[in-house]
């Protein structure tokens, strides 16, 4: 049990539980519990006001690692789970850990509908585009063609963008990282949590056993920035491992396109990043390589008011007593049997 | 509380014709206000002090094509002046709005029964509506009945007319019309109506008054006319205990329950829930209380509902969810979660008949198996059933008790037809009701989320935000003291057996076995629950008036059973247990108690009939 | 029964069945139930070869009206019913009738799935932002702070729009239409027809009962021309009862604006549609009163691979007797045991 | 097929001793091979001619940290000269390739037992991350055990290298090593595993011959070194019906069941699933069989799959669907769905330890409730149990006979254990088994969709597409006859008698109830279900052969029971029903059958053990 040390800044240990973490060797599930856990220190979170919820799945496992209040639920449910738990106590932290099978398959309703309310909390889809948990089969992430044992020929069902459903779905708050970019995650997790309402960050992890891979192309060094850009509210959006490559708007495709930033090139057609802009978002999002670049850090965030705050500020919490009760049971039309047995209107 | 004092039923004319029961049936189109009107007659009846049931029969389309039979909407209320249970077999009196009505309530009306109909809407057109090719009212087709044949939209255009009205306006108020000459013949007092009138048209006294004009001119009709067979009666009032009473439906009693229940632990309730007939008006009475630290939920579907129920209590509230059958179907995963974790929760169950969407309007109680059996794994939950409206709120308060003091899930049967008809209800002093204790717990030296109370083997409720308690829970099987993940097979049987301990001492808990009817050994004993509660009590009682040797137990406790009742049954001489489901209960009292209980199942959407529960008891008693 | 009568054009009484139509009088599904009946005709659709699917509510009771092949499922789940129908018989030709509720509430996840799949079926989602069936509550499309018996203050979750979650999902056919305008809907429903995959197609429908006139801005005589647009591929993007209003995009914010087309207007910048780009569809899908048109028609339509081809492509559908299963159970290592009960490996 | 001819076992070394039965346990680290190894002696042992069963027991985790106790993986097998049914209660020789090998399944051998260990894994590092503190080679704590200690490791590396593989490489061909050792133990020809290597590494031939190499060397350690108390055996041919043979495991007997019954039907199936342990391994099998008519659909959860399969049988395609027990749970809505439509669908169920996520690779019964009794309203459904791998065949044909013959939904309840557990299989000839037919319909002339056949009370099945026959169905209650909705009390009655009906029905086409062992009248019958048969059936057969009054019942239909089970329950004198839950065969049996059936659970996630099956076997003899 960990108790409350309030007067020192707390390490990594003090979110640490005494739980053995059981994911497999070189899992990129680790590298992300740090992350999450060196957020917890910056932000200077306090365990017992903090609960990490998850569903189903390797990432799933992620509550029991950490040492705050901790509740690891049923499959795909967690939204479903942590929205009742924001709606009974605003006061909380809620973390969500999920995966891509447990986001977007089968709870994939769910994390629509805690997105459009908006219920303030931190929402971290480990995308590793395969259900690790039950053995390596295809998720709603895995790249078509992909062979897992139920695809023996390569599957055939065309992949969901977590950050594009997201932002259908009327996200306010829309972020991506990379288990391996260990600098840029707890930033970005750090701005998730800022904001108020459901703040949702994808995550590309490496499941070393069952899909391992398939995000080097954006980690490796080197090559890997030239693939990947981290966007910055108010900056122009220029990427490469020389930052020579940019990107701007094709008006007439409406359409990005990457530009190279060569000696004395035209910087004043750079797109600057807005992330308050859902047109831009999408674009971003939506894009792929090997053309594309990958785009990481805040898509975007356009705070409104937040779900839990709306809901309770309707409500009265006051201590309802025995009389206030008896009230309640009284209004509208009563009457009153005497002891003679006859009816008086009350 | 509105104080009003009205005069005290019974004592007006003594020339009328007392009678000791009387069952009254309304039925209409759905747009001619017959639930208003229904409501209406049930306070005033309350206020006579007549004991009551009432049965409201709404059609299953929302609103079909006016003056079709599909789109008829019925009433039905039976009171009298002692205990009655059920809105009655067969009404002695109909009043038919229109020939769709007639044609689906007739078969109801006993020979020689009063026949009201309002001629006014017997024409070709509505004939057609009706799928009818003669004119009843001429075709010699109502001759058995003590037919009344008023023009009953023309008197009441007649007495709206000060009023300037719309023609479609002052048709409208021919509800009232009708429900004056009602009250004129069952001796009520219309006042409590007319205040009724006037506060829910406040911001239009216009229509008040002319409908206020129309039940008054009903009610002169009445007086005045001195018809063949039409006499005025009179129903003394029910001995009835003293105290404070209102009317109320089983929707409202369970929501209150809920809400009171809240209070006496003096924790926030959070009801989440996926609209679904019978059950969505359970909500809509909790999002207007929204004063009593209730937060209500409308999730995006009944999975959503559970697990945001089962969140909430995580937290700290109190977690509600409450659907119908094929939504609780739904709940089914994540109800083996809240078991297996041992969180509170209340789940109530509106049952309907099914299978899967089956006859969403109609009454069911075939989901017996569901509650008690229907989870993947070992993971037993105790089950309530509610008898009647005003007992929604006990089985809520006892329902929610039982979660809290076991740290379990709960659910509550109930169905569409306790839902919505309403009884006269004494109001419980809340003062007196004993507080709810759950094992909260704050003591961080020494916590474990699974070590157990000894008596009630509930583990420690150790609410997020408690500071030094943090811990983790899930759905993998947990070591009986840490909660920490365990896969050892000694513990996993260990938790296995504390699970099945943990319910079945909840029967413990239970206040003693009450015989509904008879003493225990009679030659029959008729096993009940949920709603046939007032149709088989009624038959038993009288069986007994005439003299057989008969008995009713009524079960709340539907699991674990009650620890006395295998005691019951075994001194009986012979079981029957009525059902509206094909042999559910049946199954769980033979396997516990290996008697030879017999089926009496009727799966129609339809109550029981008290004549016909006789006669099936009067066989077994012969047989 | 209805038997094909092959040779004749068949009339709107050919798919109409037996059955006595019970929605409300007045309800808007009679308006698109003529439409849909009308677009069978259009198409020459073989009532023995199509099948009508639907969930629950009072939209999802279309199927007993229409004189087709019809199957009346559970709440949310006909999409799932309807993929299984099509991977086993890719011939039928099926649309799935459902509401808001059904598809974007309890059934979102299948929504987004099938989509995404793509399989090939007509979606017509009949939105009129209430649930009707259970007696108008709120439901995920319903206005923020709409009074229903489930929010008597007024709901506070904010609308999903049932348009953007599709193209989130990977729709490859995004289309909107109101009962209202008749003239338009045939036509819309050929299109989405025509495209090979799944096709969706919002349509505003006005529940007379339970949230009447939500949509009356947009239909009403004269006024509403100015509050909608339909769009039309390769056509500038115009509209407004006197057609003196236009689309245009403001390349700063990224978003897209009313110009007043008066006299001598500069009709170059007009916006023109283009079906195939998603960025423009999501914008106009985006759309809302009362700055912004409605858009209508349709929106997106980018035709891909359809799953059931994919999927059954790879089969072998010969039949299958009993020697290949015996071939079948052989494969492997096999051994036989001879009379006097010794093995030899086979 | 493969045709190798292997010399028939038995007939080598004269000199051995012959033992009539021996249980063999391999573990080690999950990345060391067991599973492949123990595959490979299965073959052999197989080919050998011996009767045989095995148990693959795999860790929980995906891949726990090298050399942790819970990545250690195992696999057991039993095989004897007569009929075996369990993979032993305990293994005679246990070869451990670590330190934590050893500590997890010492636990497990009989004092005196053959313990083989890889002495050259018994270092510090590895000490540590099986947290042990002293060499327990050293500490004296395997005293009481045949201990054998050889440098696999070495020997291995030494044998392998000719092949210059790297290190890692080398060591990885231990397990060949060992097992080249095991088959000089117990008398196997390793020919057929040199076979399947070099077919395995056909890519890769240096790899298959150091592998040969490491199982040759094991071989010979065995022959040239005569150790103290570890002398060579033979197990001879146990006397086997004559036939063609494989072996295989309870996943692929039933998707091959499956699939033939398609082909007996002459219709496509679609299986349609979303991966959950332990059923994932039934879809993973499917999926390579797209060329016999079989679509594999994994949807986005168990809603979806059911639908999607509902869909597909709607369409004229035999749906499947499967999952284990949260997954059926979310099921329950959509059966019943298909009860009401009256559909042919097969839904199987791969148990695992409950409730809620429970232990997911831990084999349980307690699905059975669910089964039976988990959905809304009278949903009745016909339920079989898979009692070994090799009778899942003829279940998975026998539930998709009755599926589609009655036209309605039937589950399959198997569990982990017989899915991943393999034993010899006689190779069923298809020609030979009876064709199925369904109650297809295609004359539109008098069609009505719920028109019965009088015997089976199934409803024709009018395929979309088919000219004509266009009509409409759905989950509200249908007209009798017409299908169209229908709210009318009678009908609802009606339809709810005919479902029950026609599922009690299903009995009828069962074959005679067989007794597993005994005879009808013994004092005391044991009534099994499921995998528990070969456990049960060996103890009642020992206890037979020790002259005990005993029976062995063995129910593959749990819903509808056997028409002759009350006969035989009721002439028992005391029947004890061993079940792997909390007593749910039991209440159907007490409920249906009215007898004082005791239960006999174990709930440990763990199979039962012969022996302790016995001695309570033997207590309720005594009793
Ligand atoms: C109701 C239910 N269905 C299925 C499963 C099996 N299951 C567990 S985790 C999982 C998917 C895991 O994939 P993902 O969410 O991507 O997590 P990962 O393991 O890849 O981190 C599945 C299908 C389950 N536990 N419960
Ligand atoms: C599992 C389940 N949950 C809930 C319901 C109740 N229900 C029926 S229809 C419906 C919503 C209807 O809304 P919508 O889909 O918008 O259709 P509409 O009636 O407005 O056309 C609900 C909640 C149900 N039938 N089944
Ligand atoms: S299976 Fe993949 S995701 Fe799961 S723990 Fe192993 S590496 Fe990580
Ligand atoms: S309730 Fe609304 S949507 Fe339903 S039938 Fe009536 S008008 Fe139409
Ligand atoms: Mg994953
Ligand atoms: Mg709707």
């Amino acid at each position: 049990m960990n108790i409350a040390t309030p007067v020192m800044k707390r390490t990594i240990k003090d979110f640490t539980s005494d739980q053995e973490v059981r994911w497999c060797p070189g899992c990129g599930d680790y590298a992300i519990l740090k992350a999450v856990q060196k957020t917890l220190v910056d932000i200077d979170a306090d365990p017992d006001r903090t609960v990490f919820v998850s569903g189903i799945g390797c990432a799933a496992r992620f509550p029991y690692y950490v040492s705050t209040y901790g509740f690891h639920t049923i499959h795909g449910r967690a939204p479903a789970f942590a929205t009742g738990i924001k709606l009974s106590n605003p006061e909380l932290d809620v973390w969500l850990i999920t995966g891509d099978g447990d986001a977007l398959s089968i709870g994939g309703n769910h994390l629509v509908h805690v997105l459009r309310r908006n219920v303030d909390m931190q929402i971290l889809l480990f995308n590793n585009e395969i259900y690790g948990l039950t053995k390596g089969q295809y998720s709603p992430t895995t790249q078509k063609g992909t062979r897992t044992p139920s695809s023996p020929q390569g599957s055939v069902d065309a992949p969901l963008s977590a950050t594009l459903l997201a932002l259908g779905a009327g996200a306010r708050f829309v972020a991506r990282g990379i288990d391996r970019l260990q600098k840029d995650l707890p930033g970005i997790l750090a701005r998730a949590h800022a904001h108020k309402g459901a703040s949702f960050v994808e995550i590309y992890q490496n499941c070393i056993i069952y899909n391992d891979g398939v995000f080097e192309g954006l980690t490796e060094k080197g090559i890997g920035e030239d693939h990947r850009i981290l966007l910055e509210h108010g900056k122009p959006m220029i990427f490469g491992r020389n930052r020579d490559k940019g990107l701007v708007l094709n008006h007439d495709r409406l359409a990005l396109e990457v530009v190279d930033l060569g000696e004395g090139a035209d910087t004043g057609r750079l797109l600057v990043h807005d992330e308050t802009n859902k047109t831009m978002a999408s674009m971003l999002a939506a894009m792929e390589g090997p053309d594309m670049p990958v785009a990481l850090g805040v898509l975007y965030c356009n705070p409104d008011a937040s779900y839990e705050q709306e809901v309770t500020a309707r409500e009265n919490h006051d201590r309802v007593d025995a009389d206030r009760l008896n009230a309640m049971l009284r209004q509208g039309r009563c009457w009153t049997v005497g002891e003679d047995g006859t009816g008086s209107g009350g | 509380m509105t104080d009003l004092q009205v005069a005290t039923a019974g004592n007006t004319a003594s020339s009328r014709r007392k009678l000791d029961s009387v069952v009254v049936r309304f039925a209409g189109d759905s747009g001619d206000g017959i639930q208003v009107t229904g409501g209406q007659f049930t306070l005033a009846t309350a206020l006579a002090g007549n004991d009551l049931a009432t049965f409201p029969d709404y059609p299953a389309e929302i609103r079909a094509p006016v003056g079709t039979t599909f789109g008829v909407s019925a009433f039905q209320i039976h009171f009298g002046d002692r205990s009655v249970k059920t809105a009655g077999d067969a009404p002695d009196t109909l009043i038919a709005f229109n020939p769709a009505a007639l044609k689906v309530n007739l078969p109801r009306l006993p020979k020689g029964g009063l026949l009201i109909v309002d001629e006014g809407s017997f024409n070709e057109r509505n004939f057609k509506k009706a799928e009818i090719t003669a004119n009843p009212l001429e075709d010699g087709s109502l001759d058995d009945y003590n037919l009344i044949r008023i023009d009953i939209t023309k008197r009441t255009l007649e007495a709206v007319k000060p009023y300037g009205l719309s023609q479609k306006e002052g048709v409208r108020c021919k509800n009232f019309w009708a429900l004056g000459l009602v009250y004129w013949l069952y001796d009520r007092d219309p006042a409590p109506t007319e205040e009724w009138l006037k506060a829910k048209f406040r911001n239009n006294p216009k229509i008040a008054e002319a409908n206020i004009a129309a039940m008054h001119a009903g009610h002169a009709y009445g007086e005045t006319m001195e018809l063949d067979g039409f006499g005025a009666y009179t129903v003394p009032p029910a001995p009835i205990a003293p105290g404070q009473y209102r009317t109320v439906t089983g929707a409202e009693a369970m929501a209150w329950g809920l809400v009171v229940a809240a209070g006496l632990a003096d924790k926030e309730m959070m009801f989440a829930s996926y609209p679904i007939t019978p059950a969505s008006v359970i909500l809509h009475h909790l999002a207007r209380l929204s004063d009593y630290r209730v937060t209500t939920f409308q999730a995006e579907d009944e999975i959503a509902a559970v697990c945001a129920a089962i969140g909430a209590s995580y937290a700290g509230s109190i977690g509600v969810t409450s659907s119908s059958g094929p939504g609780i179907a739904l709940k089914g995963e994540a109800l083996g979660l809240a078991v297996a974790v041992e969180l509170p929760l209340v789940v109530v169950n509106s049952q309907r008949a099914g299978p899967s969407t089956g006859m969403p309007t109609k009454t069911e109680q075939a989901d017996l198996f569901q509650a008690v059996f229907g989870r993947n794994g070992d993971a037993p939950m105790a089950v309530l059933a509610v008898r009647s409206p005003g007992d929604a709120f006990d089985v809520a308060v006892e329902a929610t008790r039982i979660a809290l003091t076991y740290m379990t899930p709960v659910m509550i049967l109930t169905d569409g037809y306790i839902n919505n008809a309403a009884e006269p209800w004494k109001i419980p002093d809340v003062r007196n009701m004993v507080a709810i204790d759950a094992p909260y717990h704050t003591q961080a030296e020494g916590f474990h989320p699974f070590a157990r109370d000894p008596e009630t083997l509930a583990r420690p409720w150790a609410i997020p935000g408690t500071p030094g308690l943090a811990h983790r829970i899930g759905g993998i099987e947990r070591d009986a003291l840490t909660g920490n993940i365990s896969y050892d097979p000694a513990n996993h049987q260990k938790m296995t057996d504390l699970r099945a301990a943990k319910i079945r001492g909840i029967a413990n808990s239970y206040g003693p076995l009450e015989m509904a009817a008879g003493k225990p050994g009679a030659a029959l004993t008729v096993v009940g629950w949920g709603s046939t509660y007032g149709a088989v009590n009624e038959a038993v009682q009288d069986l007994i008036g005439e003299g057989a040797d008969i008995a009713h137990v009524h079960l709340r406790h539907i699991w674990p059973l009650h620890p006395d009742l295998g005691d019951v049954l075994r001194r009986a001489g012979r079981v029957v247990v009525p059902e509206m489901n094909n042999g559910q209960l049946l199954t769980l009292l033979r396997s516990e108690y290996l008697i030879d209980a017999r089926p009496l199942d009727q799966v129609t959407g339809q109550p029981f009939r008290i004549g016909n529960l006789k006669a099936a008891f009067r066989r077994h008693l012969e047989a």
